[in-house]
């Protein structure tokens, strides 16, 4: 059974149809990418997935149950993990905070433990504490713990974000452009953070990416999306030699 | 560094030493208390009092002191805002009570600050004077507490006589502020007196408006509407301009009626021709006053360039109260706490005192026994005595 | 709760003072404040004669000040031998013994060096109002002002949203715990006679002021629930006319007085109940805010479909945070009805919003030291302007306008409450050098 | 049937208030992304500013040196004082909201808060605790019209505001600096990049938000004619209720809703018990914007009030 089937799904904007007839199976631990000129509607997709907007045709089904009506936080709770393009990080939160906060679900010790601090809520916050150490430490990132997110730099931003991603506990983990703004340099790192968590954590992946480079070494199979729907879908080879693709997107942007 | 803050600070003790030695002749200074609203929504009251005030000052120093069993003591005022907020009446009344240790306070002059400061000065055994509050909570079961007004129970049923009386009309018409304790407790008496004249329903229209309102155009339709042949307004001197220019300008003819709200000189300067020939219930008509309340008018206007309003009066005449008390005590002990006890005493016991705005004799409850003017606001925009009405 | 590393404030410029103080822990200081208002209790009265004041300055001078200056140097060099000079003699002292006793306490658990200490406060501010009634007033209508502006920090700083409405709030919670204790134990013209024995309200008093917190929060769903679905400026005025309409509403109850007020509240409101009312206030949103539950709100002010999108529950955690606020903001209100003794309608309105919003912005959003900063720090500047009557109201906004070009999220944004880290035994000064 | 037409002109006269006001708030809200609470003393001190005009320019006209006839003092009076409260428009932006462009915009609220409240006191400080009036600058005249009372006053209120709201209308449409305008309104980052300078268009903003409310302020002073330093306030809140209701970067769904807000007042009071007024009118703004929460007109956004 795939963890994430997606079968013909479409959705409108106030009358604009910004995807069409879309569909996806992502089996555990698979690397997917999804790629497409801007404003094809790559983002649309992921919004629609992980509930924050509701799709006006189709059924999307996470290991088998149906996850449409669901709201955001309660998919993200089942196991759809994100990241987002421009981050969408907490100024003035902590990058210990950051972690920490997105154990969200995995808290049980209610307003009691909240207002009136328990025992069982001492001993929650530490265990996601030290899950969060554990993680910040994976993305290489532990040292900054203590420090506001804004004042680090834009490399270690994005890895800290990756590991609020994973801190959610995902099973499959949806990245929207990690890659996009990054100096070679910070590439490197990023693709590295990749690595591991395909190669340590065995995390499915669904990845919006433009550098081909990427989506080349990393992607078993890659969507291509125009106008919201797929004109083509295979290999990463395949799709690079595409004449549809190339013409609709290769042909336009320059690979990074 | 610790040697530095040592020195400094023993600089600092001799400062207080050398220059406040001196000041420790105060003692025989007996200080009443003025506790009103220079700033929030009415600053003129707190204006028109602290005038009042200041007038009553300057005659007692003229008179060199306050005679008390032989002894002159000198007397100062302690003037605090209290903001037209009701916590910061009772924190200024507990200041003036604990800290200032007056001998007794006038005001707070709106009921919403008199009520709770009305506590505390009972809690402290402080005599307390309000000379607008209008509501029975203030003076209710309060000894030390007394008020310098007479109450809405007593106007009400005053003014739906008069118009009866004088007009001879049926079916009444009431607008006033829901918001506001006073015209709501006026206009919520004046209807069960005309109801109890006229049988029920005679009160053909008894509408409303918030504080700060300006246009009162659909309630004035709706009063039109109703058939009703007068208008009752228990309003302040700023709405009651608005609303008599507002109900002409929709075609009303009928007479307009107030209450001892419209008493400010201010009513008749921002009304204009539109309130000429109105009636309204006060406690003094300035134009025509004879003796004291024409002396007490003159010397205002002369010194402070407006025609006093009822605040000034009614707190003028407090003050007189107070003075009247203290001049009756055998003597002052100096001790602040009997002191005011004596006084107290010597407030209730006050029979016939003849002040500006009419005699007055105190209820146990502290409510004044005094009488009511009726006055008509003449074609020259002046306040002539109509008639008086006593309990 | 870790303790975090020295914060990186100006220490240079104070650097001899900071040094000078630095090895006092919080019991020490506490201990010295004992001191010193024990010393006023007894040798006060006779100081105030030497130094010529007519009475005790009240709050520490400073209302005095603007009235009658000749009085200033007295009331300087009172402030002085009472309190400064005691006070760091005392702390300087026995800060060896403190700082013994802080690193026992650090070793027990925190609620019980917490509670230890609060004692010690609670006795420091007994003795300290036993001199005059007006200190006593006025800590009250502190400690609730510190209540009030903390529980709208949750809202309009923790979770970032501009509530108008918390003046509905404290109304709903004065005049609930005020019908309950007018309503069952005092014989009132509005309410009819006493259902229950009087002796047994003060037992029964925390019951009025819960169910008036409750009524609050309750009340706080019909902003609560919009806000589901928006944000900023339309739930600013979804607030406002929840504010204008719990004061129409009021006014137009006849049965608790309409705009009359209630009056007669039974004096329950004592220090020690307001005492622990506030430090139960500031324990439960601090605990909560400190939370990774409450941090949420964070979260949601800052980036909210980013918190939706890491399992935070969105919709709950506002409810919470409105819920939440309003309670406290209804305690707080029935406190107050039960200081002064009587409410009325009249004075939950714009004034209100105005007075508590400058107090949460001028102390510092997000944070409960800036809160209680900024409703100590009102409250007493408030009584210092009283006698400059109508330029107090030019100097207060002057100086918050200043703070909020200065320091646009107060004076004290963004800080944590770390009880542990305040407790905390401070040796450290000579190693410091 | 008269009883509703009159109810129809009473709450016209009434909504030109609030439109008027919440035109000014509209401006700065949609362009600046700012509540200006200071408007509401803004229009207090416009109504001041005219009183202090008419009355000078009555004293011209008594002596003798030049005759003009009354309503074109009103007239004049109101360009002027327009242009004075311009300035202090213009400066409120630059003392109160200049300094803190880049703080948490509900800083720059509470700063408005303030500036409002000096207004006040200052006024109250200024003039003292009695209240003016305004003097009456064109007779009043009453027509009856089938049972409908309609003044002269009334007739002028609706007429000038409606003329202003066109003319502002006209201006944010059709000129360069009002398409700059509208710009800014969209987009907060970008325009002044494309050589529209903010420092200019911010003090713009207020300076023409500042005169609408002066306009109005001397309208109201002619329509109601006592004045107190205190009788911004809450006419300013309930114009900032209309000007959020009528949705952000709609100036004329400010203008709309300020009429709107009105109607309501005046017609809950025609049907209900006028008591309940305010209980009913606010439940009603409750309810619209619990199920519209983006206000009338206003595209979805939902803006945050960021720290």
């Amino acid at each position: 059974m795939p963890l994430l089937q997606v079968k013909n799904m479409t959705h409108f904007f106030t009358g604009l149809r910004a995807v069409h007839n879309y569909n996806l199976e992502i089996n555990p631990g698979e690397i997917r990418g999804l790629i497409g000129p801007n404003g094809a509607g790559k983002t649309t997709i992921f919004n629609l997935l992980t509930g924050v907007l509701r799709p006006t045709e189709g059924e999307i089904t996470l290991e088998g149950t149906d996850i449409i009506g669901l709201r955001p936080h309660q998919i993200a709770a089942r196991g759809i993990g994100r990241t987002f393009q421009n981050m969408k990080l907490w100024r003035h939160m902590t990058v210990l905070e950051h972690v920490k906060m997105a154990h969200y679900s995995q808290l049980s010790y209610g307003l009691t433990g909240a207002f009136f601090g328990t025992k069982k809520r001492v001993r929650q916050e530490n265990e996601i504490e030290e899950h969060a150490h554990t993680l910040l430490a994976l993305m290489d990132a532990d040292q900054f713990a203590d420090q506001k997110v804004l004042n680090l730099p834009y490399g270690v931003q994005r890895r800290v974000e990756m590991a609020r991603a994973l801190a959610t506990r995902p099973k499959i983990l949806f990245l929207d452009e990690p890659t996009v703004g990054m100096t070679p340099e910070e590439l490197v790192g990023m693709m590295n953070v990749f690595r591991k968590i395909h190669n340590e954590l065995g995390l499915a992946i669904f990845l919006i990416e433009h550098r081909m480079k990427v989506v080349m070494e990393f992607c078993q199979r890659v969507q291509t999306l125009v106008f919201g729907e797929v004109i083509a879908e295979g290999t990463p080879d395949e799709i690079q030699n595409d004449p549809r693709v190339i013409e609709a997107y290769l042909g336009k942007e320059e690979v990074a | 560094m610790k040697k530095g803050f040592i020195v400094v600070l023993a600089l600092l003790v001799m400062c207080g030493l050398s220059f406040s030695a001196p000041v420790t002749s105060e003692a025989k200074t007996l200080t009443i208390g003025l506790n009103v609203p220079m700033t929030g929504d009415i600053p003129k009251v707190g204006e028109s009092s602290k005038h009042a005030a200041q007038m009553w000052l300057e005659d007692i120093k003229a008179a060199g002191g306050l005679k008390v069993g032989g002894k002159t003591y000198k007397v100062a005022l302690d003037i605090e805002d209290n903001e037209s907020k009701a916590d910061s009446a009772v924190s200024v009344a507990t200041k003036m009570i604990t800290q200032d240790d007056v001998l007794a306070i006038v005001g707070p002059q709106s009921s919403k600050q008199a009520v709770p400061a009305g506590e505390v000065c009972n809690n402290y055994k402080t005599p307390m004077i309000s000379p607008w509050s209008t509501n029975p909570a203030t003076t209710d079961n309060r000894p030390y507490v007394f008020r310098g007004c007479f109450l809405d129970s007593f106007q009400g049923p005053v003014m739906a006589k008069f118009v009866t009386g004088e007009y001879g009309f049926k079916k009444a018409a009431v607008l006033y502020d829901v918001a506001s304790d006073y015209p709501k407790g006026l206009a919520e008496f004046f209807k069960k007196a005309w109801e109890k004249m006229h049988g029920a329903g005679s009160v053909v229209a008894f509408e409303s408006f918030t504080t700060k309102d300006t246009d009162f155009s659909s309630q004035l339709s709706k009063i039109i509407k109703s058939g009703a042949q007068f208008l009752f307004l228990p309003q302040y001197y700023n709405e009651v301009p608005l609303i008599v220019q507002q109900a002409h300008a929709l075609g009303w003819k009928n007479p307009i009626v107030g209450s001892d709200s419209w008493g400010s000189p201010e009513t008749v300067k921002l009304c204009g021709k539109d309130c000429y020939g109105s009636f309204f219930c006060t406690h003094y008509a300035a134009a025509g006053a004879k003796g004291a309340t024409k002396a007490f008018i003159d010397r205002y206007t002369k010194k402070y360039k407006e025609v006093p309003d009822d605040v000034a009066a009614l707190t003028w005449d407090s003050l007189h109260i107070i003075q009247k008390g203290i001049e009756s005590c055998a003597k002052l002990t100096g001790k602040v706490k009997k002191d005011r006890e004596a006084l107290r005493n010597a407030i209730a016991k006050i029979k016939d005192f003849k002040g500006i705005t009419g005699n007055m004799t105190f209820t146990e409850n502290g409510d004044p026994i005094k009488c009511a003017v009726i006055v008509k606001i003449s074609d020259k925009g002046e306040y002539k005595f109509y008639k008086s009405v006593c309990p | 709760m870790e303790v975090k590393k020295s914060n990186p404030g100006n220490t240079k410029r104070f650097s001899g003072l900071r040094h000078f103080f630095s090895g006092i822990p919080a019991s020490g200081w506490l201990l010295a404040a004992f001191a010193a208002v024990l010393l006023e209790f007894y040798v006060g009265d006779p100081l105030t004669e030497i130094l010529g004041l007519p009475k005790i300055p009240a709050l520490f001078g400073i209302v005095i000040i603007l009235k009658k200056p000749h009085l200033i140097p007295g009331a300087f060099a009172y402030v002085g031998l009472i309190y400064l000079l005691p006070i760091i003699i005392v702390a300087k002292i026995t800060a060896p013994a403190t700082n013994w006793v802080s690193e026992k306490l650090d070793r027990m658990p925190l609620w019980f060096s917490a509670i230890l200490h609060l004692v010690l406060l609670y006795f420091v501010l007994e003795i300290w109002t036993d001199i005059s009634d007006y200190r006593l007033l006025m800590l009250k209508l502190t400690l609730i002002a510190i209540m009030i502006t903390l529980s709208l920090n949750i809202i309009n700083g923790y979770m970032g949203e501009f509530s108008c409405s918390h003046p509905g709030f404290i109304a709903l919670g004065a005049y609930v715990a005020s019908v309950f204790t007018v309503g069952l134990f005092v014989n009132d013209r509005l309410l009819g006679h006493a259902l229950l024995p009087q002796a047994l309200g003060q037992f029964l008093f925390p019951i009025g002021l819960i169910l008036g917190g409750l009524v609050a929060a309750v009340g706080a769903l019909i902003v609560a629930i919009p806000s589901f679905r928006t944000r900023g400026d339309y739930l600013a005025i979804i607030s406002l006319a929840f504010m204008f309409i719990v004061k129409s509403l009021i006014e137009n109850l006849e049965v608790v007085g309409g705009p009359r007020g209630l009056g007669g509240q039974p004096d329950w409101a004592t220090l020690p109940t307001v005492f622990v009312w506030a430090v139960l206030c500031v324990w439960t949103i601090n605990n909560f805010v400190e939370s990774t539950m409450g941090k949420a709100l964070n979260a949601v002010r800052d980036e909210e479909s980013a918190a939706d999108a890491m399992t935070v529950n969105t919709r709950k955690t506002k409810m919470i945070a409105f819920m939440f606020g309003a309670f406290w903001a209804g305690v707080g209100g029935g406190l107050f009805a039960h200081v002064l003794r009587y409410v009325n309608p009249g004075t939950f309105g714009i004034k209100k919003l105005a007075e508590v919003l400058a107090m949460v912005y001028f102390g510092g959003l997000n944070s409960v030291f800036g809160s209680i900063v900024g409703a100590v720090s009102f409250n007493l500047l408030s009584e210092a302007l009283r006698p400059l009557e109508i330029f107090k109201w030019i100097i207060i906004p002057v100086l918050l306008i200043l703070v909020m070009i200065y320091r646009p999220t107060g004076l004290i944004a963004f800080k944590h409450f770390n009880v542990k880290k305040i407790l905390r035994p401070r040796p450290g000064s000579k190693e410091r050098v | 049937m008269t009883y509703f037409l009159q109810n129809v002109i009473n709450a016209l006269q009434w909504g030109s208030f609030y439109a008027l006001i919440a035109l000014g708030y509209s401006m700065v809200y949609s362009i600046m992304m700012l509540f200006n609470f200071a408007h509401g003393d803004i229009f207090m001190t416009g109504a001041y500013i005219g009183l202090g005009i008419a009355t000078g320019l009555l004293a011209i006209v008594s002596s003798g040196v030049i005759a003009l006839p009354g309503w074109l003092i009103l007239v004049l009076t109101i360009i002027i004082s327009m242009f004075i409260t311009s300035l202090l428009g213009v400066l409120v932006e630059r003392i109160g909201y200049r300094p803190l462009r880049n703080a948490p915009r509900a800083s720059a609220a509470i700063t408005g808060l303030m500036i409002g409240i000096i207004l006040e006191t200052g006024n109250l400080a200024l003039l003292g605790a009695k209240r003016f009036s305004f003097p009456p600058l064109i007779m009043t005249k009453a027509y009856n019209i089938s049972g409908v009372f309609v003044t002269n006053k009334k007739i002028l209120v609706v007429l000038v505001s409606l003329t202003l709201m066109l003319a502002l209308d006209l201006f944010v449409r059709k000129t360069k600096w009002g398409m700059a305008m509208r710009a800014m309104s969209y987009d907060f980052v970008v325009v002044p990049l494309m050589g529209v300078s903010i420092d200019v268009i911010a003090p713009m903003t207020f300076a023409i938000g500042s005169g609408l409310a002066a306009a109005g302020g001397v309208l109201y002073g002619v329509a109601y004619p006592v004045l107190d330093p205190y009788m911004g306030i809450l006419i300013g809140w309930k114009a900032f209720v209309a000007a959020i209701l009528g949705g952000r970067g709609s100036i004329m769904g400010a203008a709309l809703a300020g009429f709107l807000l009105g109607f309501i007042e005046i017609f809950v009071t025609m049907i209900f018990p006028s008591t309940l007024r305010d209980l009913i009118a606010f439940s009603i703004v409750l309810v619209i914007l619990t199920f519209r929460p983006h206000g009338f007109f206003g595209k979805p956004y939902s803006a945050k009030l960021r720290l």
